[in-house]
């Protein structure tokens, strides 16, 4: 549990000059495109006002004000957003591949530490678990601020209505499902994100055991773990009315994700303890 | 310690921001505004068993609301379970909780049946495998022994336009389905009325009956619904009327002077049969609210003196009751949410925030007796803080229920 | 120090002859400490081991004495040094006689040869 | 001692290790010879379980490694096993923190001794100080046996004297040592145990002081027996 521990605040350190750059990257395009968006919003609208010469009222009428969700559907703010799932979805190859990489192979150093090789797996699957939830705690940060700005911007009239952080949230698809309304479908998202990310361990261990065959089995078991976990999509979807109560159907999904999640830590278990290759 | 400074930064402050995030929601249920019900007029026992149902707005969001006596229930604060299992009829979660078996895949209220012996079920689900695309999906369920029947049926003739179950019955053993389905005709859309009538002993069909021709449904047939909550229980006949000017080719408004017609389906007897409405309610009908209960018919008028309604009964072909209730609301657009139950009519007058912007006008509840049309309950929907922003925000109540 | 091993003889061996070779020629005095195993190992460059059983051997043959807690010392028998001395000298007096008796040299001749090279070599080192 | 039982490891097809068998006893120094080929360097990795073996066993102390044995055995690949960016100073840190056995006071003794400063990134290490910081982090936890491959390919000859220095000084104490090389003359004297590797198996097993004694050879001599014929 100790070594489990210091495990992930190793890899936490190792990663957080990138992680701190994606904040950084998240924080300025944000803020940035709140500024620009705002002023560009409502140049357009003194000069649509200008043009059909439109009294402030009239152009409201036609056109109607100006929310944050207008900001919150432009790349300015979703693009950080995109780019931070991007690069902790490709880090989740690296946090291993780093290890093996060069000639440096600290792959050595990690395996040889006196402590059960799986804390390395479950220490790198914190960290991303980590990450993740820290971006999100710092997009839920940042928002109302971007919010107080945007709304300082617009003029008065302008805004539409005041949204707050909730609101905005299930304004945007995206936002809507990295955020999710209720904590109970947050903890369905990210246990199905977890899911999968030890599924990709497992895979990539696969592919640091056996190599070359390695890579078959590793998408080989990544396509069983979807097929297996979706199974039940397509069984029921021959049926326009379901046999189960969507609490089965639940229950189905749940018993088949924590299936998919231990069988990917026990042969991700077998795999570091006694197949992996330095 | 030191070094792990940033790691007990990252965990600390995300645990709590999220926390704090879901904790405040799940307290404050996303800010939305508290509702009570004010009493007007009468003893606030009357509305015990009352729900309102609508949804509030909040910045472009809505949410399902549930207003009863003593607390404002959001989509939002029900628990996980609830949200999955969805908001079904309250019925049909009551059946559900007896019979789980039987009532697996079935979820249409009007597809039910039941009776003191058995509960019947009859649904049109749409195949893909087959090529007649549409199947009777049937089970009933002998209350006694708890045996199960289920079967699928073809369903005869072209169905791929799809059709929808209207009524459910089980006279002498056999199932009654009344569907309307869905043709094209010369290319243009056009529906019948059918009673398939089957033998559950044996899984067969036994007749296939077009009660309503495309030319009637042209005619501006249609059938008249029960009350709310009723469909399950077993009756006779199904009652259509007859409104000429309820659709018209052109889709103005046609000023027929051909009367409203009231027909009778009676399973029994296999036939439509005319029922004669006295003059006065034939006026009446052609712009009421009809709602049917077992061999009762209320229509229900709204005028500048208020709220009519009278009581048909259609076995006998006489008005057993007609009051005039001092309900009125000149802004409550087109039908309103209404109840008939323990001789009681419970009405709401719904507020509409697109139309009743300015005016703010609350949304109003009324109990009445039926049978002599004194008013035992007047209220108003009011937000309970009333400082708050979400005053005027859009907020509808579309329906009530009463337990 | 600085001594070079052959390969094909034990190394123990061998430094059991370089002590002698240091007690004949008087670097080492009787009575006099010599380093630890640990020391000699790390100064010969050679395994520890084989510097214990060199030791050891010495202490069969009695060159050193050992007490408990204390560095070994050299002995301080001097029939054991003088044999020593002895041993050595015979031994390569010995080894001499066999490459220089097939070249059938005269005993004048060869002490002859000998003293010169002998006392050039001295006046070299001296030098 | 580390027992090594009929180790088998394949490649693909091909056999890297056939049956090979030897032990390393505690306070000695084995030295594994193979002139060429990967067999060398696959037997330590299997005694540390960083590559799966197909058939035999290997036991450290009665032991198969498991988390336990990592604080008695240490190996030094001949590769840079701390991260880069590292310095030495928080290479040193990281051992410590995991390993229960680090001795900070014999890192900071074999810091002095190879005239090396806490401050340096791994990354600008020059080949033989790289090796020196392997050795280091292998010797400052108080381990029984050390594994070492191939310790002195590539480096320059003060670094090899500084290591060779180690080899006989109190730092070895009483581990086992097991050496792998295939150039055998800086340290001939130094060994205790040789096992010479070919195509996979165990050709010849000796002790060298006994091999100088009984027959008079040098371990050359006997790899030039063994190897050429």
């Amino acid at each position: 549990m100790k070594s489990y521990i210091k495990l992930v605040n190793f890899e936490i350190n190792r990663f957080i000059k990138i992680y701190l750059t994606l904040l950084i990257i998240t924080l300025l395009s944000q803020f940035i495109g709140v500024i620009v968006i705002a002023k560009s919003k409502m140049d357009q609208a003194h000069e649509v006002m200008g043009e059909q010469n439109l009294s402030e009222q009239a152009y409201l009428h036609d056109y109607g004000g100006f929310t944050f969700a207008h900001f919150a559907s432009t790349l300015w703010f979703v693009g950080p957003i995109a780019l931070c799932i991007i690069a902790l979805l490709f880090y989740c190859l690296m946090i291993w591949y780093r290890d093996w990489f060069g000639k440096n192979t600290f792959a050595y150093r990690l395996l040889m530490l006196p402590t059960a090789r799986i804390s390395l797996y479950f220490s790198k699957a914190s960290a991303i678990l980590l990450f993740i939830i820290g971006l999100l705690a710092f997009q839920l940060i940042i928002l109302p601020l971007e919010n107080t700005l945007f709304e300082s911007l617009i003029q008065d009239n302008f805004l539409q209505t005041s949204m707050d952080v909730s609101s905005i949230l299930q304004s945007n698809v995206m936002l809507g499902i990295i955020l999710p309304p209720y904590f109970s479908d947050f903890l369905i998202s990210y246990g199905i994100g977890m899911m999968f990310v030890f599924v990709l361990f497992t895979s990539i261990l696969f592919e640091r055991s056996f190599r070359l065959k390695g890579i078959v089995f590793g998408i080989l078991y990544i396509i069983a773990a979807v097929l297996l976990y979706l199974s039940p999509l397509f069984i029921l979807s021959n049926e326009t009315y379901s046999v189960l109560y969507s609490e089965e159907i639940f229950a189905i999904f749940l018993v088949l994700g924590i299936l998919i999640t231990a069988a990917s830590i026990v042969i991700g278990n077998w795999l570091i303890s006694k197949r992996v290759l330095v | 310690m030191k070094r792990y400074i940033t790691s007990i930064i990252l965990v600390c402050m995300s645990i709590v921001i999220i926390g704090t995030y879901y904790g405040k929601k799940m307290v404050s249920a996303n800010d939305f505004p508290n509702y009570s019900i004010k009493t007007l007029e009468g003893h606030e026992s009357e509305i015990k068993n009352v729900r309102l149902k609508g949804t509030v707005e909040k910045d472009d969001i809505s949410s399902n609301v549930t207003i009863t006596s003593n607390e404002t229930i959001y989509q939002s604060q029900q628990s996980f379970m609830d949200r999955l299992t969805g908001n079904n009829e309250p019925k049909i979660a009551e059946l559900k909780k007896k019979h789980r078996s039987f009532m697996r895949g079935k979820q249409n209220i009007y597809s039910f049946y039941q009776d003191e012996d058995f509960i019947a079920y009859a649904e049109a689900v749409y195949k893909f495998e087959s090529a007649n695309k549409f199947m009777f999906n049937i089970g009933l369920l002998d209350l006694a022994s708890n045996k199960e029947i289920s079967f699928e049926h073809a369903i005869p003739g072209e169905t791929s336009n799809g059709l929808h179950v209207l009524d459910v019955q089980l006279i002498h053993s056999k199932l009654k389905v009344v569907t309307k389905n869905y043709l094209y005709i010369n290319d243009e859309e056009q529906s019948e009325v059918h009673l398939y009538t089957f033998d559950l002993a044996n899984q067969k069909l036994l007749n296939d009956e077009v009660i309503i021709t495309p030319e009637q449904m042209k005619m501006g047939y249609d059938v008249i619904d029960t009350m709310e909550n009723t469909p399950l229980q077993p009756r006779k006949s199904i009652v259509f009327i007859k409104r000429s000017d309820a659709s018209s080719q052109s889709g103005a408004l046609v000023n027929n002077t051909e009367k409203p017609v009231i027909f009778e389906y009676v399973y029994e007897k296999n036939q439509l049969e005319t029922i004669q409405l006295p003059e006065t309610l034939a006026n009446r009908v052609v712009t009421s609210q009809n709602y049917l209960f077992g061999d009762k018919l209320y229509i229900i008028n709204q005028d500048a003196k208020g709220m009519h309604v009278t009581t048909f009964d259609i076995r006998n072909q006489a008005i057993t009751n007609d009051e005039t209730f001092l309900i009125h609301n000149s802004d409550w657009a087109g039908a309103f949410p209404l109840v008939i139950k323990n001789d009681r009519v419970y009405v709401l007058g719904t507020s509409d925030f697109e139309i009743n912007k300015t005016a703010n006008l609350r949304p109003q509840l009324f109990i009445a007796e039926l049978n002599t049309g004194k008013i035992l309950y007047k209220g108003e929907v009011i937000p309970k803080n009333p400082d708050q922003k979400y005053n005027t925000k859009p907020f509808v109540l579309h329906s009530l229920e009463i337990k | 120090m600085n001594v070079t091993f052959n390969n094909r003889d034990p190394v123990y061996i061998q430094v059991v002859r370089y002590f002698k070779e240091q007690i004949a020629n008087g670097n080492l005095m009787a009575g006099q400490e010599i380093p630890s195993r640990r020391e000699l190992a790390a100064m010969l460059k050679i395994n520890p081991n084989t510097a214990q059983k060199a030791y050891k051997e010495m202490e069969e043959q009695g060159l050193i004495t050992t007490e408990r807690n204390y560095p070994s010392k050299i002995t301080t028998n001097e029939n054991i040094l003088h044999g020593v001395r002895e041993e050595l000298i015979v031994a390569a007096v010995d080894s001499f006689m066999q490459s220089i008796r097939p070249l059938n040299i005269s005993i004048d001749e060869l002490l002859h040869i000998v003293q010169e090279k002998y006392s050039q070599e001295s006046s070299k080192e001296v030098l | 001692m580390i027992e090594v039982n009929q180790l088998t490891k394949k490649f693909g097809r091909k056999k890297v290790l056939d049956g090979v068998s030897f032990t390393a006893n505690k306070g000695e120094i084995t030295c594994l010879i193979g002139i060429n080929g990967v067999g060398k360097t696959t037997t330590l990795k299997a005694i540390m379980g960083l590559t799966p073996i197909n058939k035999g066993s290997i036991l450290i102390d009665g032991e198969t490694i498991n988390k336990n044995t990592y604080e008695k055995v240490a190996f030094i690949p001949d590769a840079i096993t701390m991260l880069p960016q590292m310095t030495i100073k928080q290479a040193m840190q990281f051992m410590q923190d995991f390993y229960k056995k680090w001795n900070q006071e014999r890192a900071t003794e074999l810091l002095t001794f190879f005239k090396l400063d806490e401050k340096t990134r791994i990354s600008e290490l020059s080949k033989g100080n790289t090796a020196k910081i392997n050795l280091l982090m292998g010797l400052a936890i108080d381990v029984d046996y050390i594994l070492m491959d191939e310790p002195f390919s590539g480096i320059d000859i003060f670094s090899r004297e500084q290591i060779t220095e180690v080899f006989t000084s109190h730092l070895i104490e009483d581990r086992g040592v097991i050496i792998t090389t295939h150039e055998i003359n800086d340290i001939e004297h130094l060994i205790d145990k040789v096992i010479l590797l070919d195509n996979g198996i165990v050709l010849k097993e000796f002790n060298t002081e006994q091999m100088r004694q009984e027959e008079g050879k040098s371990v050359v001599d006997v790899m030039r027996e063994v190897y050429i014929g």
